[in-house]
Order: structure tokens, then C-alpha cells, then sequence
């Protein structure tokens, strides 16, 4: 029975336009920001085209900006940023909300109180607000750092759907039957509860992957992202600073967002099509 | 209902205490000196600054032992009295976060709420419609994963630039002092509509995508069906679906105060609009930790207020929670 | 129509709000400690009638690029803030004297004349008929009372004045007598004539030393061209003092008001720049070439670097670490520095390169340029190499950097503010250069703060500054970059630490030498500027410009190249003194067509 | 004749095909009759139910007609089906817990129900009350939202609902499953009740529990893996049932309340077919202690005697 499911979901999977459509799209600028830097001989910072600012060519495919930086190279450094941060930074959310939401749910009691509590607490405090501040401590920040306090940050409302999935789950028969039959708790969890939570679990990471990306990009938007290196805010920081948008140079801000938007766009549409995958309900027959 | 918002004022009150000491720690936190940043402005002789050095150390009571400065905090937040600006020297921090608030309230106001409003009926239309679900749909998608000072960038570009529609940067003209007449506020409005116009879009889009999934959900519902084995309109079954899936919206309002700020903060950043978040912004870039304790005070009142008012309407709208079977949103 | 009836009630109220906000800024803050404010002094324009609320554009000057931050403070002695409010010593405080830095003469301003009567007497001489915007006379005893308060209160920042000063007396209305120890500092003397703003006298006498000290001095009474109007966040807002005695000397100031704004960021500038929403725009524009062939703006010089030198960016070398301890190796990197690039790539050509002795253009006539020749240095790969080489510093591991004599391996960091984004540019190039010649520097950039800290505890590495500004004297430079003793914290000079009292004393010994002894300030020069090429405590870089963009639609006569007597064209705190305000006064309105 | 359905064939789409959820039903439901329908579950009882009244993917119309009084039921055509809803044909669904729009005070969600139904005319506030009474739900429950009403009340509340414009033929699903023993004696005992006072002509009982069948049923239609297996009233069912499969239905029926869904039936080897393609010829066969030859071919559905109808080769071969 199980396997006949699994193999339902795959077959969803593969006809949903939505997820075909935008894991396809996720895929390709991974691809990118893994190849990327192969496709250009230029280093993101060097001072390669002495006439300044140039509008796209067959030589600098994104142009490059006031001091002749290829534009190509900084946007495919930064999408490696980009990716890194979601990745880091959603992963870290969603481990902490699913531990956080998982402990809570499933030991109930005194511990769901404070755990639950604890999330609402973090939940109330705005996130950029916080980041703001840490990331002003920190005198020199580096992509690494900027995830890892991003992740801190945004776990709450994962947390809050795990817990309340955990609990239906684990009043679900299958579970009681388990424990009646003395069954390790432990054993429990792995064995009856985290296969049918796997679900769950991609689509909140995938969540937490699209937000961690927005909140890194505003962040380095304002100038308070890594001090090193480059990444897709920090590119259209730049690009406003020196004026792109007065002396028209819109390749240097749009391509940056452009990326940022259609990605997460992408995660968005890609867990709905998941969604729809795993809940038959969603499904238009 | 009681035991619901018992617990809500509960989790408040903790919020609150714990906002609170961390406001309280940032300042001890915080790299470099405020006060030897803000004397260093002005090159002086060594003999003047280090006077002036110990004297607004004192000024600023940083030479009492921290306990003491705590509790002077607590004391002084409810006189109301969050310290002097270093970064707006000699002003008093509340006077300066006071002019900033009603610009932020005329922005998060009515972008948050036309939004929710336009971007629910938007979803719950969009839902089950195919061609509009498979057309109009992914716009909300791309609205939603849009990073907010890049809509405004945009907005910026377009409209104010190319097109020279709309100013991109201030409240109010220059050649303008604030008065009431038609032609101040019409220029203040002028001047509020971009910022505005890109809070509103990517949370429009938000928001008719999550009423979108969230009708579906419902008009598959039991009593859905009930209803259309009973033969009654689509319209109804509908309407019914629209009211049940506001709910969940609703508690989600609750949830995305904390990113809409984020959105308003750097929206204000892009459009140099003189909000709080603008501010606060500035005052880490001045090392203005007394200002800096302000803003994300009284950002969190502000979104705790928030809440606290999403809490009464939904007790409103949903009978659960006023015949106390459930306490919790979402 | 429920949807309508909300929407409705969000849009008045906001419209309200926004009224209430406006009001915010517009009321006169209401006073703080003593001062009593409420209702505007008659020379300030009531702002009930509309005119005053609507700013006419052809007798409005816009101006951009001076102001640090939202204004805050309208008091001369408020070192901190002023810059929020540039001005208030030039327009609404005034000085002894102004100084222009173009020809190197000092002019008359609030005196009409000052000499050295003997070694330790300098007697001044007022202006006939000054006077207050509030009618009061401006008298000799201002000028006294002004320079009391700095014997009385430490915390003023020409305090220190009365290290050499002994006694201030009034002869009579017009005349005051300054009483001088044995050695007076006549550079630092000459410099403050044009920089200790005269406060009246009547009205402050009364203040408490922490209004006087710290006070933001709201709704100011002063004897300038212009008197505080109004403020906001982003601008600040003087009108002209019909009544001002200097209309008689210099004539009436063409612009009615004057709205100094404060841009969050030169790219608002900018776009001000372009839409013509601005007269001068003080801020460092990027791609003013593009914009001045596009005749969006004019500059001081038609061509690159189209802007005056403003001060020095000097390279400050942590001379407490290792190896920057060493002689050798600063001299070595002096040579490893691409300045060129910093000039020509970084800046566009908007600044040049300096003078190794860090003198602006202004004094070149203080550089010793045998000195110069004899020691300067330049950007020069293969020199700094030989230098190293000899020195013992050679690449040992083969990673392509050198090692320290004593083999441990060099790393080090040049550092600026994050968000300077000129300085940003400039320190990786510094650091990619002085790479290629093998010496492993990284460009770094902390936030303001936390480098600031680095700077004046001295735990940087090297990092760049330039807060000495324009100069009657090379003192000034020298007073920074050879400020002394060594104390905990550098707070405005010598932030290398380079403790060499030979130095100390020959910059001493400069702010002794009479101003008008220009020979003898030439002899100072040349000893100090001989050890400092020798030792290398320091590398001067390039000179920042006077960043000036001003556009003739609605004003014109701005001071150019073929400008007769050209003043500098800015608005920066500090500046006016230097002809800042001469140029505003010098304005013309365009005819309207 | 009320209710007449003909070779009706409502399939349930999958991935791997359609399942053959009804299989070819022929059968009639007599003015006043209450018709059981029973069977394991799987077995297309609740299919059929769902066919008569709301027919949606994942189920899927194949062939078949359905006539009700002497006019041809739209079933295949969701909307055209609105007419007939409610006012002929009825429900009172499986879910009857969670039937009712939970932040809808239940009296105004009557009265929005009705007006949508553009039905205000026929149904007097007197006569929603009386039906309350006749259910023995208190009158204020109007006043109540679902979430204050015991499962008990919400499932007579429906009963109310779905028969309050008098349709001639009411579909009870499953509604006694989630009740205990006493209620489950009350809630049929309405059921007739409701026949009795005429306010639904006949029923459709669908249950797995036959025992309740007992106390309402007329007559009781088996059902076998998406086939028709035996009709006939409850006495004959009980008493003398002809079909193997009744038979053994009836004999492993345990004591009244007892349900037997959830472990396989007592005594009979093999399980139900999997209905995405189902064996040829009698789907009971493997299962069928008498099965022969003949049984490969599909037995047809005769009446044997006045209102007996079996499906099984066995039977007709007695008679032949």
C-alpha cells in the first residue's frame, strides 16, 4: 500500500504543471550560480571594461557598472549567496521549528505550554528588527553569519505548523496502536510519525528557503549584509549608491531582483504544486 | 473567551519584558563608543573632547552600575523617557520617533489593510476559476516573491523617473512648510503614493495567493458539499467558503506584521520616507544606540497593538473563539 | 461597499495624520531646558501667511550635501551636531575674520582690522554699527564674553586657546585687546579669528553651562546674512536678515531663503541634480562628467577634476604594530600604492593625486619641493620590491607575499567605514595593489562605529582619513597628523601613533612662527616635511574635492576657473568662513523669461 | 413506482484506471418503502448513494438511468441536478457531523439555505419548529452555532434540514455509525417516523450494520463488490435469503449493534476483489463455497418470487 502511495505521489509529482514548472526554473539559476563563473573570465570586483558603465554586449552580457565591474560575474557570485543563504538559512529554520514544534507537539503538557509560548514570543518580535540590531554588532559579516542569524530568527511559524501537525498526527490510530503495543517513543517518532510528516517538512523548508533569500536581500539592500564578498542586495545597494537609476543604468539593479523574484516566485509555486501533489483534494481532475 | 485572552495578554506581557531587556542590551552590546563617534564629527583639541567625553557619559548615565541603569530604564520608559539622540543631538529620542510615527501609520495603515481586503476578494475570485487561476495567478505569485525595495526601485524608476510621475524620495516637497491646505496635502499624498504603492502590491499578492489555497481548501470542505447535495447556489457555498477561509487570513495578518514591517522599513530606506524604519536605519549607521532603543520599541508596541486588535476582530468573526472551544489562531 | 466605506475612512484619516505630522515639523520644537520660545521672533517670518509656507522658486536657493543628518542644533559651540546645521557659524553666527583659502588672505569680516601690536598683544578692531537680528548692538564686549566662555567652560572646543592666552579686555565698543603668554600659537591663533563664532552677550549670559555647552539654542538669535526660519527631517530653512548690518559692506544676498537639505543619500542628490530641484549640490555625485556634459550641472573646473581639493586622504600606517614600525617598510608600500588607479578608476578623475608632503594646492608654496624630490615617492612596483628586498623582506613560503625579516609571515588590513563607497573603492585598490608589489594587505570595511573605535584606540592596521580641513596654514595638517602627546584614545590626529618627539617639536615650533613670517613658516615646513618623507609616518594619498555641482537655471555667478575672484562654492560645515558665504552673497538671480 | 434505477454504472477514476465501483444496478424503490442497503464496506453502497444525488470526480457517470416519480434524473449534470435536490431527492450524509457551516448560527443558515433555494413560501418558521419537535431538538437551537450542539443533535439537526421541503426520496448514509446503541434506536425510529407522517415518500438506509435494518427497513438490498447480489424485504433477507453471500452475511450477523466492518466477515475465506478489474463472471465466486461452471458468466439479477430478486446461478438452476 505504502509503495502504490509513494508511487501516486511521484506520478502527481511529474504531471504537476505547477511543480514541474517551477523546480525546472530553481533548477536552472542553481545551475547558473553553479556554472556561472565558468562562463566568464572576469572576477566580480576587477575593473574590467576601462569606459565605465556599459549597457549589455556580447562581451559583458549584464553590462558592467560605474568602474567597469562585469555585472555577469558580480550576479552569478551573488546568486551562489543567494542560494547559500537559503539553504543555510531555511535549513536552520526549519530544524529549529520542527524540533521546537515537534517537542511541543508531541510531549503536550508543561512543555508544549513553554515551548508554545516561546514561539508566540519570537513570533510577536519583528524579525528584521532584531537582525538589524545583531547584524550591527558584527563589524565584519560574511554570508555564513547573515544565515546562520536568519535561521535563528525564523523558525517560529514552522515551528506552530509542525506542532499542530504533530498533534493530529499523533492521535491518529496507527500511533495509539504503536504505543499499545510498546512501542519506544523514540522509535515511534521515527518509525510512524516522521514518514507521514516528510511532506510537511518540504514544504515548510521550501517556505523557509524563499524567506530566508528575501530577508538576506533586504538586509543587504540597507547595507547591513556581509561585509565581504558580493551578493544580489548588496548588488542593487550598490547600483541605487552610485546612481544607476538616474543615469539609467537599469542593467545593474533589474537583473539582481529579477533573480531574487523569479526564484522565490519559483519555491512559491513549486510548494503549492507539492500541495496539491499531497493533498488529492487540491488536485483538478 | 477570558482564558483566550488572558493567555494573549500573557504572551504580550512576556514579549513585552523580554523586548524590553533586549532594548535595554543594546546599547552595551553595540561595537565602538556612540559618544566618542559623535565627538569625533567635529575635529577637536584633545583636552576639550575629553571633557566633553566624560561629560556626556554622564549625561548619558552609562557610569552607573548596570543594575542600576536597568532599572533607571524601566523607570524612565514609563515616564516616557527614552534618553537623548546622540545622532540628533541635544533631541530627546520620544520627540524624534513621535514625528516619526504618523508617517508610518499612513503607510502601514492603508497598505496593509486595502491589501488584505483587495488581495482576499482578489483570491477568493481567482479560486476554481480555471482560466483566471492559471492566468492571473502567477502575477500574485511573482507580486508575493517580489523583495520589496525592488518593486519600489522599480516603481521608482518607472514612475518617478522615466516617466517623472511621482517623487521618489521625502514626504513633502521643498519648496513647501507643513500647513493645512489642499496644496500641502495633496503634495504629501503625492509624495506617499510609491512607497505606498509598493507595500501594497507584494502584500496584495500575498494575500490573494494564501485566500486562494485557502478557499479551495474550504469549499471542499464537509459542509460544502452538504450544501451542494442540498442543491443551494454556488454563490452560496461560496460565500460561505469566503467567510471560513478569512479566518485563517486572518490569524495570517497576525503572522506577517513582523515581514510587512520588514517590508515598510526598507520601502521607507528605498524612498528616503521619514518613517520610523527610516530612522532606525540611520541611527545604526550613527551608532545612536539611545535612538536605535526607540525605534524597536516602539516597533513593537506597534505590532503588538497589532495584534492585540487582530485578536479582538477575530473573536469577532469566529464564534469558536468566543464560546471558548479553541484558543488558538491558526 | 462595506470594502468602500473602509477604504474611505483609511484615506481621511490618513490625510489627517498627515496633517498632524506636518504640523510635527513645522511647530517651533517647544523649548527645552531655559529657553523661552513659543512665539517666533519678529525677524522670523510668521508663517501664517501663505507665502511663507509656498517658497517662491526664483528667490529660493536650494542647497545639498552639508548636512550629516536631520537638524538638531542651532548652537556654534555644539561640536558634535553642527554639521546637521552648516551655517549657523557663517549665516547666523559670525566670526572675526574670513579667511580664502584661493588667494591665502585673511579679510575682514565682524573686524575691520587685527594686528600684532607686539610679540604678546594683538589688538582688533569691530566693524562700526553691528548688531543683533534683534537690534541689540553687536559690541566689544560680545567679543570678550565670547572668548570667556572658553576660559570658563573646558568643554568649549577653543578652550584651549587660554593655554597661551592670558587676558580679553573691551577698550571701548569697537576695540579689543587679547593678552598673550610668552610663546603664543600665532598659526592656531590666525586660525581661530575665523573660527570662533562671536554669541551675543545679552541673551546668553543667563544660559546654563549645559545650554551653553550641549543646549540646541532652538529659535537663535544671531548678527548673520541669514536667521533660522523653520526646519524638518530633511532640510533646514533660513531666511534673509533684511536688517543685517554687513548689506551696507557687502551688499544685499540675492536669495530670499535659503533650504539647506539634507539628502539621505547622494543618489537622491542626484536625482535632485538632474529634476533641478537643486542650486549647489555639495554631495560627491557619481559620474559628474556624464553630468556636466549632459549640462545637467556646472563645476569649479570645466574638465576633470572638475573639483577644487578639499582636503588630504591620508593613509594612516598603525606605526605601534609590526612591520609598520619599520621605516623601510612604509616607505616600501608608499611605492606599492596605486594612486593612479584610486584616481583615475575609483574616482573617475574627479580628485588628484596628492603631494607627498599632503599639502593641499592652496599652500603649495609651503612644500619644499627639493624635499620632495630628494624623497618623495610614487607608484613604483619595482622600487617598493627593492626597497622590501633590502630591507629583509623577501617571500619565503612562496605564496607570493613577503615575509618580515624574522620570517613570520605578513597579513594585514586596510580598512574604511562600510558605506563610504568612494573610500570603499579606493581601499581595494590599495589593497590589490600593494598585493601585487607582495605585501598581503585585504581591504576591510567595519561599520562607522566600530571602525571609529579602531581608529582612536589604535588597534587598526592602516585605514584612511582626512579631517584636516582647508587652511590659513600647514599646521592644520600637521596638527593632525602629528597630533600630540600619545594619549588612550587619538580622538583628532595622529592616529598611527607615531611617537617621535623631534617631529612633535618641529610642528611646535611651526605654530609658533608668526602668520605674517612666511619665510620662517617655509623653514618649519621644510624640516618637518625632510623627517616625515625620510620616516614615512604616514602616506598622503590624493586630495578629496570640494565636491561642488551648482546649476545656472535659477541662479547664477558661481564662482569657476575664469571667475575673477572665485570663493570656494560650498556649504560645508566649517567652510563658509572660506568663502562659502562670499559665494552665496555673490549670487544672481537668472531674469525670468 | 417511486424510484426506478436502470443498469445504472458509476465508476470511481484512479490512477490506475477505474474502478468499478457500481457495476450495473437494476432495481426499484416502491411508493412508501424504506430500503436498506447493505454490504461490507467497499462493496458500492455509498457509490450508489453519492450516483443519486451528487455525482462528482473522482466519481464518474458510465451509463445508466435513474428515475424518480416518473421523471429521468440529470445525475450526470451537477447543475441541472439542483432543481431536483432537496425538493424531490435527499440526504443526510456520512459526515452528518460536520455538515453544518460552523461560524453560521444554525437558524440563520436555515433561512439563507431556504432563500437560496428560493423556497421561503413552502416553509414556514411553524413548520422548521415543528420539525424541531418531531426530532426533539429544543427550538433555540437557531439561536446556537454547531460547535454547541452534541453529535446527536447536530445529525438530527441535519435530518431536519435535508427533509424539510418534503423530498420524495431520502438517502440516509451511514447515519447511525458514529452513534451509541440507544441513539441509534432513536435516530431510526425517526427515520420511520418521518416515513409515516409523509414527509419523505421512501428511503434508502445505507448501511454496513444490518442490525439497525431490523427496526426501519422494509426491505433490504445486499450488495457485493460494486454488484447487486439480493433484494427482498427484511424478513425474507433474514429469515430465507437465497444468495450464498447474503447467506453467510445474515448467519456471521452477530448480536444488534455489533459492527463487523472492521474485521473480515467470520468464516468466509478469500476477501472482496479488487474492483479495477474484477474477475470475470459472478464477482463472489472465489469466495462462493457452492460456485460452479456457469458462475464465470455475469448471473443477471431476476426476481424469483414477488419482490425477490437474487443474483446467482445457483438459484436460478433450482428454479429451472
Amino acid at each position: 500500500m505504502k509503495t502504490a502511495k509513494g508511487s501516486e505521489f511521484l506520478f502527481f509529482a511529474l504531471r504537476n504543471p505547477k511543480l514541474r514548472v517551477g523546480l525546472t526554473v530553481v533548477l536552472f539559476f542553481l545551475g547558473l550560480s553553479l556554472i556561472g563563473p565558468l562562463l566568464t573570465h572576469n572576477a566580480p570586483f576587477d575593473y574590467v571594461n576601462p569606459a565605465g558603465a556599459d549597457p549589455p554586449s556580447s562581451e559583458y552580457w549584464f553590462g558592467t557598472t560605474t568602474f567597469g565591474q562585469d555585472v555577469f560575474a558580480q550576479f552569478v557570485e551573488g546568486l551562489r549567496a543567494t542560494f547559500l543563504v537559503g539553504l543555510i538559512g531555511g535549513g536552520l529554520g526549519t530544524l529549529i521549528g520542527v524540533i521546537v514544534g515537534f517537542t511541543a507537539g508531541y510531549r503536550g503538557g508543561l512543555v508544549d505550554e513553554a515551548l508554545n509560548m516561546l514561539t508566540n514570543i519570537v513570533l510577536v518580535i519583528p524579525t528584521l528588527a532584531v537582525l538589524l540590531i545583531i547584524t550591527a554588532y558584527l563589524e565584519v559579516r560574511g554570508v555564513l553569519i547573515e544565515s546562520i542569524f536568519i535561521g535563528l530568527t525564523a523558525w517560529p511559524w514552522t515551528a506552530r505548523a509542525i506542532r499542530a501537525q504533530t498533534f493530529s498526527l499523533r492521535s491518529r490510530e496507527f500511533v495509539d496502536l504503536a504505543r499499545l503495543s510498546g512501542m519506544k517513543s523514540s522509535k515511534i517518532v521515527f518509525t510512524e510519525i516522521a514518514p507521514n510528516m516528510m511532506s510537511y517538512l518540504l514544504l515548510a523548508f521550501i517556505l523557509q528557503f524563499g524567506g530566508a533569500t528575501l530577508i538576506a536581500a533586504t538586509l543587504d539592500f540597507i547595507g547591513l549584509g556581509p561585509t565581504t564578498g558580493i551578493s544580489l542586495g548588496l548588488m542593487m545597494n550598490n547600483a541605487v549608491l552610485w546612481g544607476a537609476l538616474y543615469l539609467g543604468m537599469w542593467w545593474w539593479f533589474v537583473p539582481p531582483g529579477l533573480a531574487i523574484t523569479t526564484i522565490v516566485g519559483a519555491l512559491y509555486v513549486t510548494n503549492v504544486g507539492l500541495d496539491e501533489v499531497f493533498n488529492p483534494k487540491l488536485r483538478e481532475m | 473567551m477570558r482564558r483566550y485572552f488572558g493567555r494573549k495578554f500573557l504572551i504580550y506581557g512576556l514579549t513585552f519584558l523580554l523586548a524590553v531587556t533586549i532594548d535595554w542590551l543594546i546599547p552595551r552590546f553595540m561595537p565602538g563608543d556612540p559618544i566618542a563617534n559623535m565627538l569625533s564629527r567635529a575635529a577637536l583639541n584633545a583636552d576639550a573632547a575629553q571633557v566633553l567625553y566624560t561629560y556626556y557619559t554622564h549625561a548619558f548615565r552609562l557610569d552607573l552600575p548596570i543594575w542600576q541603569q536597568y532599572l533607571n530604564f524601566w523607570n524612565a520608559l514609563f515616564h516616557g523617557d527614552l534618553g537623548i539622540s546622540t545622532y540628533l543631538f541635544p533631541t530627546p529620542v520620544v520627540r524624534v520617533l513621535l514625528r516619526a510615527v504618523p508617517y508610518d501609520i499612513a503607510l502601514l495603515l492603508p497598505a496593509i489593510l486595502l491589501s488584505w481586503l483587495a488581495g482576499n476578494r482578489f483570491g477568493a475570485f481567482a479560486a476554481r476559476t480555471k482560466w483566471l487561476d492559471n492566468t492571473v495567478l502567477p502575477l500574485g505569485y511573482i507580486l508575493t516573491a517580489t523583495p520589496y525595495m525592488w518593486l519600489g526601485i522599480l516603481l521608482a524608476w518607472v514612475l518617478g523617473i522615466v516617466l517623472g510621475l511621482f517623487p521618489i524620495a521625502g514626504a513633502y516637497s521643498f519648496d513647501l512648510s507643513p500647513h493645512l491646505s489642499w496644496r500641502f496635502l495633496s503634495d504629501v499624498v503625492w509624495h506617499w503614493f510609491l512607497p505606498f504603492a509598493s507595500l501594497f502590491l507584494v502584500q496584495f499578492g500575498g494575500w490573494a495567493i494564501g485566500m486562494r489555497n485557502m478557499i479551495i481548501y474550504e469549499l471542499e470542505a464537509d459542509y460544502s458539499h452538504y450544501l451542494e447535495a442540498l442543491g443551494s447556489p454556488r454563490r452560496l457555498v461560496r460565500n460561505y467558503a469566503f467567510r471560513n477561509a478569512l479566518l485563517p487570513q486572518l490569524s495570517g495578518l497576525a503572522l506577517q506584521l513582523g515581514v510587512i514591517v520588514a517590508g515598510a522599513l526598507v520601502t521607507e530606506v528605498v524612498f528616503s520616507y521619514p518613517g520610523i524604519g527610516y530612522l532606525l536605519l540611520s541611527a545604526i549607521q550613527n551608532q545612536d544606540y539611545f535612538l536605535v532603543q526607540g525605534c524597536f520599541l516602539f516597533i513593537i508596541i506597534g505590532v503588538l497593538v497589532a495584534n492585540f486588535a487582530i485578536d479582538i476582530v477575530y473573536v469577532l468573526v469566529d464564534p469558536r473563539t468566543r464560546k471558548g472551544m479553541t484558543g488558538e489562531k491558526a | 461597499m462595506k470594502r468602500s466605506r473602509i477604504v474611505l475612512s483609511i484615506l481621511v484619516a490618513m490625510a489627517l495624520l498627515l496633517a498632524a505630522c506636518g504640523q510635527a515639523t513645522e511647530v517651533p520644537p517647544e523649548p527645552v531646558e531655559t529657553e523661552e520660545a513659543a512665539p517666533p521672533e519678529p525677524t522670523v517670518a510668521p508663517p501664517e501667511e501663505p507665502t511663507e509656507v509656498v517658497f517662491e522658486r526664483g528667490e529660493t536657493l536650494y542647497v545639498s550635501g552639508a548636512a550629516w543628518g536631520p537638524p538638531s542644533t542651532w548652537n556654534p559651540f555644539q561640536p558634535g551636531n553642527l554639521a546637521n546645521t552648516t551655517g549657523t557659524i557663517g549665516f547666523l553666527y559670525e566670526v572675526l575674520f574670513a579667511f580664502d583659502p584661493m588667494t591665502g588672505e585673511m579679510t575682514p569680516w565682524l573686524a575691520e582690522s587685527g594686528e600684532w601690536t607686539d610679540a604678546t598683544t594683538y589688538d582688533l578692531a569691530l566693524r562700526e554699527g553691528l548688531t543683533w537680528s534683534d537690534g541689540e548692538p553687536l559690541t566689544a564686549a560680545d567679543v570678550v564674553f565670547t572668548f570667556e566662555l572658553g576660559q570658563q567652560y573646558a568643554a568649549l572646543w577653543f578652550s584651549n586657546v587660554w593655554v597661551y592666552l592670558t587676558g580679553v579686555t573691551a577698550v571701548d565698543d569697537t576695540h579689543v585687546q587679547f593678552a598673550f603668554t610668552a610663546d603664543p600659537l600665532y598659526q592656531e591663533w590666525a586660525n581661530n579669528l575665523y573660527n570662533i563664532p562671536i554669541v551675543p552677550e545679552h541673551l546668553w549670559a543667563g544660559l546654563s553651562e549645559e545650554d551653553i555647552t550641549i543646549g540646541a539654542n532652538e529659535n537663535p538669535i544671531g548678527s548673520g546674512a541669514y536667521l533660522y526660519e523653520s526646519h524638518g527631517e530633511d532640510r533646514n530653512v533660513w531666511v534673509r536678515n533684511e536688517a543685517w548690518w554687513g548689506i551696507d559692506v557687502f551688499g544685499t544676498p540675492a536669495p530670499a531663503r535659503i533650504v539647506d537639505i539634507r539628502t539621505s543619500s547622494n543618489n537622491v542628490a542626484l536625482g535632485m541634480v538632474i529634476k533641478g530641484e537643486l542650486d549647489l549640490s555639495n554631495n560627491y555625485l557619481p559620474g559628474v562628467a556624464d553630468l556636466s556634459t549632459r549640462g545637467y550641472v556646472s563645476t569649479f573646473f570645466a574638465d576633470a577634476p572638475y573639483m577644487l581639493s578639499a582636503n588630504t586622504a591620508v593613509l594612516f600606517l598603525n606605526t605601534t604594530k609590526s612591520p609598520m614600525d619599520d621605516p623601510a617598510f612604509r616607505r616600501a608600500l608608499a611605492f606599492a600604492i596605486n594612486t593612479g588607479d584610486i584616481v583615475n578608476v575609483a574616482y573617475a578623475n574627479l580628485v588628484r593625486a596628492a603631494n607627498p608632503t599632503g599639502l593641499l594646492p592652496s599652500l603649495s608654496n609651503f612644500v619644499d619641493q627639493d624635499v620632495v624630490d630628494r624623497l618623495g615617492f610614487s607608484y613604483d612596483p619595482a622600487e617598493s620590491r627593492s626597497i622590501l628586498a633590502a630591507a629583509g623582506y623577501v617571500d619565503v613560503d612562496g605564496d607570493g607575499f613577503v615575509e618580515a625579516p624574522d620570517g613570520s609571515a605578513i597579513a594585514l588590513e586596510v580598512t574604511c567605514p562600510f558605506g563610504w563607497t568612494d573610500w570603499m573603492e579606493a581601499i581595494s585598490v590599495i589593497a590589490n595593489s600593494a598585493q601585487e608589489a607582495g605585501i598581503n594587505i585585504q581591504a576591510a570595511t567595519p561599520d562607522y562605529g566600530a571602525w571609529n573605535t579602531a581608529l582612536q584606540s589604535g588597534t587598526f592596521d592602516m585605514t584612511l582619513n582626512n579631517w584636516a580641513n582647508m587652511s590659513n596654514t600647514p599646521w592644520t595638517l600637521y596638527n593632525l597628523l602629528f597630533r600630540h602627546p600619545i594619549q588612550e584614545l587619538m580622538q583628532s590626529g595622529n592616529f598611527g601613533r607615531y611617537d617621535n618627539q623631534e617631529i612633535f617639536d618641529l610642528v611646535d615650533a611651526l605654530a609658533r612662527v608668526p602668520s605674517t613670517d612666511v619665510a620662517g613658516m617655509q623653514a618649519a615646513c621644510s624640516a618637518i616635511q625632510e623627517l616625515m618623507l625620510t620616516e614615512v609616518p604616514m602616506i598622503p594619498l590624493w586630495y578629496n574635492g570640494l565636491w561642488a555641482q551648482f546649476s545656472n537655471a535659477t541662479w547664477t555667478n558661481w564662482p569657476t576657473e575664469e571667475s575673477a575672484a572665485a570663493t570656494l562654492p560650498t556649504t560645508w560645515s566649517g567652510y563658509w568662513q572660506l568663502g562659502g558665504l562670499q559665494t552665496l552673497i555673490n549670487l544672481e538671480p537668472v531674469p525670468a523669461p | 413506482m417511486s424510484l426506478q434505477v436502470e443498469n445504472l454504472r458509476v465508476y470511481y477514476q484512479t490512477l490506475r484506471g477505474d474502478v468499478k465501483a457500481l457495476d450495473g444496478a437494476t432495481f426499484t424503490i416502491e411508493d412508501r418503502e424504506i430500503m436498506g442497503l447493505a454490504g461490507e464496506s467497499g462493496c458500492g453502497k455509498t457509490t450508489l448513494g453519492h450516483s443519486l444525488i451528487r455525482l462528482t470526480a473522482p466519481l464518474r457517470y458510465v451509463e445508466g438511468r435513474v428515475i424518480l416519480d416518473g421523471a429521468e434524473l440529470p445525475i450526470a449534470d451537477m447543475a441541472r441536478m439542483d432543481e431536483f435536490r432537496m425538493k424531490r431527492i435527499s440526504i443526510i450524509p456520512q459526515y452528518a457531523m460536520n455538515a453544518l457551516n460552523p461560524t453560521r448560527k444554525i437558524g440563520t443558515m436555515t433561512q439563507e439555505l431556504i432563500r437560496s433555494r428560493r423556497m421561503e413560501a413552502e416553509t414556514s418558521p411553524e413548520e422548521l419548529r415543528r420539525r424541531l419537535d418531531l426530532v426533539r431538538l429544543p427550538h433555540d437551537v437557531l439561536n446556537m452555532y454547531p460547535i454547541e450542539l452534541s453529535g446527536g443533535m447536530k445529525q438530527r439537526m441535519v435530518m431536519v434540514l435535508s427533509t424539510l421541503l418534503n423530498p420524495s426520496l431520502l438517502i440516509a448514509d451511514e447515519i447511525t455509525s458514529a452513534l451509541d446503541v440507544a441513539t441509534q434506536k432513536a435516530v431510526a425510529e425517526m427515520l420511520v417516523e418521518f416515513r409515516d407522517r409523509g414527509i419523505v415518500k421512501s428511503m434508502i438506509v445505507i448501511t454496513h450494520d444490518v442490525s439497525i435494518l431490523y427496526q426501519v427497513a422494509d426491505s433490504i438490498l445486499v450488495m457485493y463488490a460494486g454488484q447487486l447480489a439480493e433484494k427482498a424485504s427484511t424478513e425474507t433477507i433474514i429469515r430465507s435469503p437465497r444468495h450464498p453471500y447474503t447467506k453467510m452475511l445474515v448467519s456471521s450477523l452477530p448480536t444488534v449493534g455489533v459492527r463487523y466492518a472492521e474485521h473480515k466477515l467470520a468464516g468466509i475465506p478469500g476477501t472482496t476483489p479488487l474492483l479495477l478489474d474484477p474477475p470475470q463472471g459472478c464477482r463472489f465466486r472465489d469466495r462462493c463455497p457452492v460456485a460452479f461452471r456457469k458462475c464465470v458468466e455475469v448471473p443477471p439479477f431476476l426476481e424469483l418470487a414477488k419482490g425477490h430478486w437474487v443474483a446467482c446461478w445457483k438459484e436460478f438452476g433450482s428454479h429451472a
